[in-house]
């Protein structure tokens, strides 16, 4: 056993880490120690830890693949507690003290895993799609079937508890957005941002340079990373560019819109310690650049996910980057010239490079040469055609294949070996190109996807379109650097000599035994994809590259089939007989990388949900304890509850309050439009049911709106402050609704109508009192106009001085007692309230809320739109048919929908008074009405109760409601079966309660 | 017969595992098209599928293409948040939705082919008093006409979602939910396979990259269509094209009362089980089940304009975000894995149209908009016997597209929520 | 004068931050008048500019001021005036009568918004996390004003000659703007003065 | 996320700001009563919904409050021109 601290495949000296600082960390429940600059993978194979997860069908045993985004088998449990994050790759995680990580499965271990026994004796009965044909019998039991899959499916855990983080975002423009900051986008930026327009350059590792930072390599004569460092240094000085590392750009949206994930803190702790720990930025580009790189591919051989199998890119990148070597003996598998570079950097490093199998009958060139000079042992035309080990790899089955790559053509050795490293070429980054529409096209040459055309304003460079060396990346960059900004040069650069020799697109390494036979041959590490697996598929008739997708979910897991895609597109093309540019690819959707939902809510949550509006007088009704209810996105004071009063209690003190004296509401919230000009009345003849012609200055009317299909959707009282001006009142939720309604009609129908509209509801501050006592409260209070019953009628309105204050007094009444609605500007709106109140203590004024207003208004039939109505209701369903005008030149909005055949029948539902048969019973809103008592189900229904309460002042519950020919069945009982068996008997009435004869608010 | 090997079972299962899986059979066969059909379904989602299936099984009408432009229940299909329910709130549409309800039970087992229907529940949340008194409104008509349904109070709701977030101060508490227990998900994919395959063993042509690029009409009577892989001629063409249905409408001349508009949908990392219904919310705007592989599967909002682009804006998907985040803080922490959209056929009074046309022998079945997966099996049999009869299925006969002329729109807004 | 409280009037901060990084003023009761009228139609904009002394600004997204009046385009044929607190009553009527016999609007609005400065040292990472439009002076100058998204309310934005933001906000999204400002500048420090 | 060229505060401005209004030049009727159900019925709720070239309404709702038009094309999302109410539009090519 290896010391838990002695970082066994350290290496002494060379990489990005700083080994002064060193880093204790917990995997699963053991401590090791690693350095600053390190990953969590870096980390734990520095420490010679192999097994990091079991997969996701199968349970078998994983380890790094990879070393950066497209890794797909090492996702964490990270953190503990409120902390913990599920998924994260080993491989994005930047090692910091203390962190601790857990695999997500694997039971009682990950290194002892009993499922894996299980997949083991299974997994021969679980291939692709075999939970479509089975789990059938008894019907039943699926639902406990279903308990053990789902128990035995996805990864890490979600935290238990809210999240000890905040998260926020930034709106960003700019001239030119740079996506990835590798030679390709550094050049690129660098080019943009001497230009000096505002450049965004962001990428998703914690130091620019991309994969330069893992290289040898030498720009202009000196080492690549004092070039990134120069370059770098450059670009953070200039004002116009902002440099973002860790930012993931995991979106392209239409019109070059980007969303980018920006880690902050994630790199120091679990939390961040202030601030927000990550942030969105969402960015508005003029151009874009995407200079996103490439990823290499694995090989797809048997047994291929043994820990100890990886990506000869990420071996060279732990060596030169981090300083650690993965293996001891290390056999490299190459169809492309990459795998000899990593060869030699092991070699470099110390360790055996056992041999490099090349898929390549002949290959040559610089590096090939190179590696001979080295000594290295070198197959060509091999392949390792699978790997053995129980829980990692032990050995490589190595053989010669011929120049297809579709067979094996002679003997097997055995080597021994503990690290596989696989260079099966390189694809693209294509992924944020596709995300607006866009397609990859194929290209032959390469044996890779690249960006198709797009409609965005978008430019590529480096590796994303093939270019796959540095100094061609460079040029690119430079290049579109230039483009972007218009600029007519751009800087030139020198490397070494890279040539390389071409490629071989192998996709599917042969075996001795047939695809289905062989053992497991991986393709989507994350969902145990296989190549047999795929072929199933394909068998099965599962042809278009989505129905594999779908039914094998190869690309389906975290890592979006960074590294397994093109391997299994190639296989299904192959086993179709179709071309891999036939079988196309599956589609690249936002996120690149998994993104924060916290982050994507940022700070919309809490309060900031959603705006809470407030009257002028909120505060009052916050100091008398008011109770408030949501409406729209108003507070509104419900009811306003004296000592341990229940709410009926409160309402029915606040109603008989209003009936017997006054009471008082704050109406601020409803909405006001103040319309002005000339052909103001003739605007509303066109918005309203009845008719506006007439209305003198100081008057007041009220108005029913419809929509063009006839339906009620808003009401309220318009006054005419004169000829040309009136102040119109909508709902309190429909406000904005109404008033993008009117524009809508002034602006495209009617521009000839000389009309302006303006919403005042913000301006007006609302006391609405009711009650025999409101005409002594107002006396108190003002005595500049005449306020007898005959000088300021019902539905008149008056400019008078209220308090000292100017105001506007409308008579009009919600409640149907004598009502007054001072409306001052809302400035002084509270003092107005208090000033009332204080007036109005005599008479024991009484603050009431929204539900005594229900109850009251209820009393006298009046309608509230959105509660007695929901949008199938027609003035004369409401009963309405009084405010209808037949006769008005202009043909008002909705008028003709009456006329058509549904509109017109007699039998529809119409709006009219329940009175429950007993009266101490209050019927449930919402209650159904049918015509029997017997419940029979199902049942045919009449309507049902839109607004019922307790009327303290009539002493029984009173209801409206919708009844099918309800204004035919005057006197009629009908019934309202309640769930909890309860059948409600009421009689069908006028909806007009209380005082019918409207008496009261005329006095 | 079927072939005992052919028939899906966990004995077949073991069977084939001997034999290497090597010799499973095609799903379904990929013919060539016939030069005519007695009906071509144009569309081959779940509900063109299910028409075609139900054509066969129940009318015995088994000289049926399906043409399908793309890859089977690639549409809307593939990309739904696969939520059935039927708690809507017209007798109309409850009846329909209950119908489909009523086939999804026992689904699997008509088709042999396990659509992984699971009937978890699904809560329709309540946070304003208007939304209680609609919920009340709705449970109380759905009990009457005999669907499940119940009103639950916030300590209810918490004992199914313990991780719900009850607090009464935040900005809209839920004040209570509407409860269908018999409601849930199912796999959508499989849904369409099951009818596929169904329908292929009843010896329905599905013709994949087959595209409808007009249909011809002599005589006000249909005669075929034409496809990028020639003309084919029917007596019959039912249309059933979701999102496209207008494009195909104005191939005959037809406008329609739709309009195609992308919603989106997202879905996390997969993570172990923590939420075990189907919670939806309209007021604060999020959905949320978990699938069997563990991914939280959110239902965001429609893109308010009219787009075939199969995605939308991102500002819908922070909005879904940040009311999951209210409804669900622990989630705050988990991530979104991949965000796409459909093109939903939205109607007026958000029902679908189930109805003949115009043109004789012409049908249409389409305008299900943001919430049609759960009427799949329903859908397919009332549009199967419409198309078959020539006269709709009295559960059909309200949808027909007439009522956008006389008025009698059944306005499902507040049932159908703005999604799902 | 007593009985006039601003929509900000109850705001309060626990503790007053030195160098904070953003600093909020409410520019209390000024006049806010909003204007509409035809401007191709000479009569009307001369009749303007003469009884406020000034031309109305015709370019989108522009400003005209003198004195204590300030007028910024809202749209083409929609103008707000801001006036010194307690004028507003005036020069409402001196317009009205000016005009008299035109086709023209104007109301008064001076309750229903209230006027606010941003300014400090972090003001331009928090205008971009609190609005979708790009408030970076290149493309923001001295003198511009635009109507756009203030988080989840709108705001009417100008730029002030020493950099800093007046934003009108509507009276009752006064407490959710002060709600989203304290959040925002958490990071930096709110000052209020 | 569509950036919308409003024509009456004459710049590019965020999706955020509008409000999407439906297809542009839907006229209503001079007589709505001589129409008869179904062309009072087309008016009201039918509509070309095309794939491709459309010509709609936008509202300017957290800017100018301007009702405008655009032609955008529902696939691609791209947005040829926006022009003012009242004003014809020059894209009008076949639908693709
Ligand atoms: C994000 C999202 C979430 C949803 N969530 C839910 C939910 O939770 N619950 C629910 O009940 N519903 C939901 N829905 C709605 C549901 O997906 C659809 O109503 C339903 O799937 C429609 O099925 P379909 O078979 O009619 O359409 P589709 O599956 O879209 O099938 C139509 C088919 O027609 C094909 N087609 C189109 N034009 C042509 C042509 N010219 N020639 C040939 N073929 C053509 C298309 O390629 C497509 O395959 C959601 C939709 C979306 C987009
Ligand atoms: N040996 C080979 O065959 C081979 C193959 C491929 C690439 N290369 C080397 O790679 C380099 C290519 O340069 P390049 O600049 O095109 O690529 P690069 O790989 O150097 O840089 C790409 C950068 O983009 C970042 N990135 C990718 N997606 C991102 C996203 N969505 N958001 C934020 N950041 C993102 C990555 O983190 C990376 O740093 C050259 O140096 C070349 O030699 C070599
Ligand atoms: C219910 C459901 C669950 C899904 N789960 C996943 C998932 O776990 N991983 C994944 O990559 N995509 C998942 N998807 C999304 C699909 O990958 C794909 O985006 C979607 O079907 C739309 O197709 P398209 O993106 O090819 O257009 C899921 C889709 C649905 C409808
Ligand atoms: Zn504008």
């Amino acid at each position: 056993m290896t010391n838990r601290l002695d970082q066994c495949n350290r290496m002494a000296e060379g990489g990005r880490i700083d080994r002064s600082q060193p880093l204790t960390f917990t995997w699963n429940g053991k401590d090791y120690q690693g350095y600053q600059g390190d990953t969590l993978a870096s980390a734990m194979l520095a420490n010679g830890i192999k097994v990091v997860g079991r997969s996701f069908k199968y349970a078998r045993p994983r380890g790094i693949l990879g070393h950066g985004a497209e890794e797909a088998n090492a996702l964490m449990q990270l953190g503990e507690g409120k902390e913990t994050i599920p998924n994260p790759r080993a491989t994005q995680i930047e090692l910091f003290a203390g962190l601790t990580a857990k695999a997500t499965n694997g039971w009682p271990s990950v290194d002892f895993d009993l499922m894996h026994w299980l997949g083991k004796l299974g997994g021969k009965m679980m291939p692709v799609g075999f939970y479509y044909k089975t789990f059938m019998w008894p019907e039943k039991m699926w639902m406990t079937y279903e308990k053990f899959i789902r128990k035995a499916a996805g990864f890490g855990h979600a935290s238990a508890h809210p999240d000890p983080d905040i998260y926020d975002k930034l709106n960003q423009h700019c001239d030119v957005m740079v996506v990835g900051a590798g030679p390709a986008g550094l050049a690129a930026a660098l080019e943009a941002g001497r230009s000096g327009k505002r450049v965004i350059i962001a990428d998703e590792q914690n130091e620019f340079g991309g994969s330069l930072l893992a290289t040898k390599e030498s720009i202009n004569g000196q080492s690549a990373i004092t070039w990134v460092e120069q370059v770098t240094a450059e670009l953070a000085a200039m004002d116009n560019v902002q440099c973002l590392s860790r930012t993931c750009v995991f979106g392209y949206f239409d019109h070059n819109f980007l969303a980018a994930l920006e880690r902050r803190t994630d790199h120091q702790g679990m939390t961040a310690t202030s601030g927000s720990r990550q942030r969105i930025h969402r960015i508005r580009a003029h151009k874009v650049v995407l200079a996103t790189g490439a990823i290499e591919r694995p090989l797809v051989f048997a047994n291929n996910d043994l820990p100890g199998v990886m990506l000869s890119s990420s071996v060279a990148t732990y060596i030169n980057r981090y300083g650690v070597v993965p293996g001891n003996r290390c056999v490299v598998m190459t169809t492309n010239d990459s795998g000899y570079q990593t060869a030699l950097d092991i070699n470099g490093a110390g360790r055996t490079v056992v041999a490099i199998v090349d898929t390549r009958q002949q290959p040559s060139g610089r590096l090939f040469e190179a590696a001979q000079a080295a000594g290295i042992t070198i197959k060509t035309g091999h392949a390792v055609i699978e790997a053995r080990g129980s829980n990692q790899v032990s050995n490589a089955l190595i053989a010669p294949i011929d120049a297809s790559g579709e067979n094996v053509t002679g003997e097997t050795v055995t080597v021994s070996c503990d690290l596989i490293a696989v260079a099966g070429g390189w694809s693209p980054v294509v992924h944020l190109t596709c995300h607006t529409g866009s397609r990859p096209k194929w290209d032959e040459t390469i044996a890779g996807f690249v960006p198709g055309d797009s409609d965005q304003d978008q430019y590529l460079a480096g590796a994303i379109t093939g270019e796959y060396t540095t100094l061609g990346a460079l040029q690119a960059g430079a290049k579109m650097g230039a483009l972007v900004t218009a600029s007519e040069t751009s800087t030139s650069y020198a490397c070494e000599d890279e040539s390389v020799c071409p490629p071989q697109a192998l996709y599917l390494v042969p075996h001795t035994k047939s695809v289905s036979r062989a053992p497991k041959q991986f393709v989507d590490f994350q969902n145990d994809v296989t190549a047999a697996g795929i072929a199933l598929a394909n068998r099965e008739g599962f042809e278009s590259i989505e129905h594999v997708k779908r039914y094998t979910a190869l690309g389906f897991g975290t890592d979006q089939g960074k590294t397994g895609n093109i391997n299994g597109m190639a296989i299904t093309a192959k086993n179709l007989g179709k071309t891999i540019a036939e079988t196309g690819t599956t589609i690249f959707r936002p996120a690149y990388t998994p993104v924060t939902f916290g982050a994507l809510g940022g700070r919309d949550i809490g309060e900031l949900l959603d705006p809470a509006r407030h009257t002028a007088m909120h505060v009052w009704h916050q100091q008398h304890g008011a109770e408030f209810e949501n409406v729209g996105q108003w507070k509104r004071p419900w009811y306003y509850p004296k000592g341990n009063e229940t709410m009926q209690e409160a309402v029915n003190r606040e109603c008989l309050a209003v009936r017997n004296s006054v009471g008082m509401l704050d109406a601020s919230t409803l909405g006001k439009i103040d319309i002005q000009g000339p052909d103001a009345r003739e605007f509303l003849n066109r918005v309203y049911t009845n008719a506006w012609s007439k209305l003198a200055p100081g008057k007041c009317r009220y108005g029913l709106m419809l929509k063009e299909d006839g339906m009620v959707f808003d009401d309220g009282v318009t006054a005419c402050i004169d000829d040309n001006h009136f102040l119109m009142t909508t709902t309190s939720g429909g406000a904005a609704g109404v008033l993008s309604w009117l524009e809508l009609w002034l602006q495209t129908e009617w521009p000839e109508l000389e009309v302006y509209l303006t919403s005042v509801t913000d301006h007006w501050a609302t006391c609405s009192f009711s009650g025999p006592n409101a005409r002594n409260l107002l006396a108190k209070l003002c005595d500049d106009i005449d306020l007898s019953a005959e000088a300021f009628k019902f539905m008149d309105w008056r400019n008078a001085t209220v308090a000292g204050v100017k105001a506007r007094i409308f008579r009009i009444s919600f409640t149907g007692e004598l009502a007054f609605e001072v409306n001052v500007p809302a400035n002084k709106g509270l003092y107005m309230w208090q000033q009332i109140m204080a007036a109005g203590e005599e008479f024991g004024i009484t603050p009431y809320g929204t539900e005594s207003m229900h109850v009251l208004r209820a009393e006298k039939g009046y309608i509230i739109v959105g509660q007695d109505t929901d949008g199938s209701l027609t003035p004369q369903d409401c009963g309405m048919d009084w405010i209808v005008a037949k006769n008005k030149d202009f043909s008002f909005l909705g008028q003709r929908s009456f006329s058509r055949p549904d509109t017109s029948r007699e039998d529809r539902k119409h709006l009219v008074g329940l009175k429950p048969k007993d009266p101490t019973v209050v019927i449930p809103e919402g209650a159904q009405i049918v015509p029997h008592a017997e419940v029979t189900i199902p049942m045919p229904m009449l309507g049902h109760v839109t607004s019922s309460y307790w009327s303290a002042c009539l002493g029984h519950g009173i209801a409206l409601g919708t009844v099918k020919s309800g204004n035919h069945r005057m006197g009629e009982t009908v019934y309202c079966p309640l769930a909890d068996g309860r059948v409600l008997a009421a009689e069908i009435c006028s909806p007009v309660f209380y005082d019918p004869q409207g008496e009261r608010h005329h006095d | 017969m079927v072939d005992p090997m052919t028939k899906y079972s966990g004995f077949s299962l073991f069977k084939h595992a001997l034999k290497h899986h090597e010799d499973w059979q095609k799903t379904w066969r990929s013919p060539r098209p016939k030069k005519s059909y007695d009906v071509i379904i144009v569309g081959g989602g779940g509900h063109g599928l299910a028409t075609a299936y139900y054509l066969a099984k129940e009318h015995g009408i088994t000289n049926v293409a399906v043409l399908e432009k793309g890859y089977l229940g690639g549409g809307n299909t593939a990309r739904n948040t696969t939520i059935v329910r039927s708690n809507y709130l017209w007798d109309e549409s409850s009846k329909l939705y209950d119908h489909a309800l009523d086939l999804w039970y026992g689904l699997s087992q008509e088709l042999n082919y396990n659509v992984m229907f699971s009937s978890r529940g699904v809560l329709n949340l309540g946070h304003n008093l208007q939304d209680m008194r609609d919920i009340e409104r709705r449970v109380n008509a759905n009990r009457l006409n005999g669907i499940d349904a119940a009103v639950l109070n916030t300590q209810e709701v918490k004992e199914i979602v313990p991780i719900i977030n009850d607090s009464a101060d935040i900005r809209y508490p839920i004040l209570g939910a509407s409860w269908q227990k018999t409601g849930g998900v199912a796999r959508h994919d499989a849904v369409a396979w099951g009818f596929a395959r169904g329908a292929d063993q009843l010896g329905v042509d599905l013709i994949q990259q087959c595209e409808v690029t007009d249909i011809v009409v002599e005589q006000g009577a249909v005669t075929g269509v034409q496809t990028n892989q020639g003309f084919i001629g029917a007596k019959k063409v039912g249309c059933v094209t979701a999102g496209n249905s207008g494009v195909v409408a104005a191939m005959a001349d037809i406008r329609l009362p739709v309009e195609s508009h992308p919603l989106q949908a997202l879905v996390s990392e997969p993570i172990k089980p923590i939420i075990d219904t189907v919670v939806m919310s309209n007021a604060v705007h999020a959905y949320v089940s978990q699938s069997d592989k563990g991914d939280l599967v959110i239902g965001a909002g429609i893109d308010a304009y009219n787009g075939y682009g199969q995605r939308g804006s991102m500002h819908i998907i922070e909005h879904t975000l940040s009311a999951i985040c209210e409804l669900f803080p622990m989630f705050s922490r988990v991530r979104m894995n991949r965000t796409w959209g459909g093109i939903v056929d939205t109607c007026p009074d958000a029902c679908p149209i189930i109805s003949k046309t115009s043109v004789n022998g012409l049908y249409f079945n389409c305008g299900w908009g943001t919430g049609g997966f759960k009427a799949t099996p329903g859908s397919g049999h009332v549009f199967a016997h419409t198309v078959a009869h020539d006269d709709p299925h009295p559960l059909a006969a309200p949808f027909s597209i007439d009522r956008f002329n006389t008025g009698h729109l059944i306005d499902e807004h507040g049932a159908a929520g703005v999604a799902h | 004068m007593t009985n006039m409280y601003t929509p900000l009037h109850h705001i309060t901060l626990p503790d007053t931050v030195a160098d904070a990084g953003i600093v909020m003023r409410e520019d209390k009761l000024r006049g806010h008048l909003n204007l509409r009228g035809n401007p191709e139609d000479q009569a009307f904009t001369e009749t303007v500019a003469k009884v406020l002394g000034v031309a109305l600004p015709l370019q989108p997204n522009s400003s005209a001021e003198i004195g204590s009046t300030c007028i910024y385009w809202l749209a083409p044929n929609e103008w707000l005036l801001l006036v010194a607190a307690g004028t507003q009553d005036q020069v409402e009527a001196d317009l009205r009568s000016a005009l008299m016999g035109q086709h023209f609007a104007i109301t008064d609005i001076s309750s229903g918004q209230t006027l606010v400065n941003l300014a400090g040292a972090k003001l331009d990472e928090l205008m971009m996390k609190s609005t979708v439009y790009d408030c970076h002076s290149s493309h923001f100058p001295v003198g511009k004003v635009v109507q756009t998204t203030f988080a989840k309310t709108g705001a009417t934005i100008y730029k002030c000659t020493d950099g800093s933001f007046d934003l009108v906000i509507r009276r009752s999204f006064a407490d959710y703007f002060f709600l989203w400002l304290k959040d925002a500048s958490e990071d930096y420090g709110l000052a209020v003065i | 996320m569509l950036h919308i060229y409003c024509p009456y505060c004459e710049e590019m401005r965020e999706e955020e700001e509008f409000s999407y209004s439906g297809e542009a030049h839907i006229v209503r009727p001079k007589d709505p009563k001589s129409l008869t159900d179904d062309e009072w019925g087309d008016y009201l709720f039918f509509r070309t919904n095309p794939r491709g070239l459309h010509h709609e309404m936008w509202h300017h709702s957290a800017g100018c409050r301007r009702y405008f038009n655009v032609t955008r094309d529902t696939s691609t999302y791209r947005i040829y021109e926006t022009y003012k109410i009242g004003e014809k539009p020059i894209v009008t090519g076949e639908k693709s």
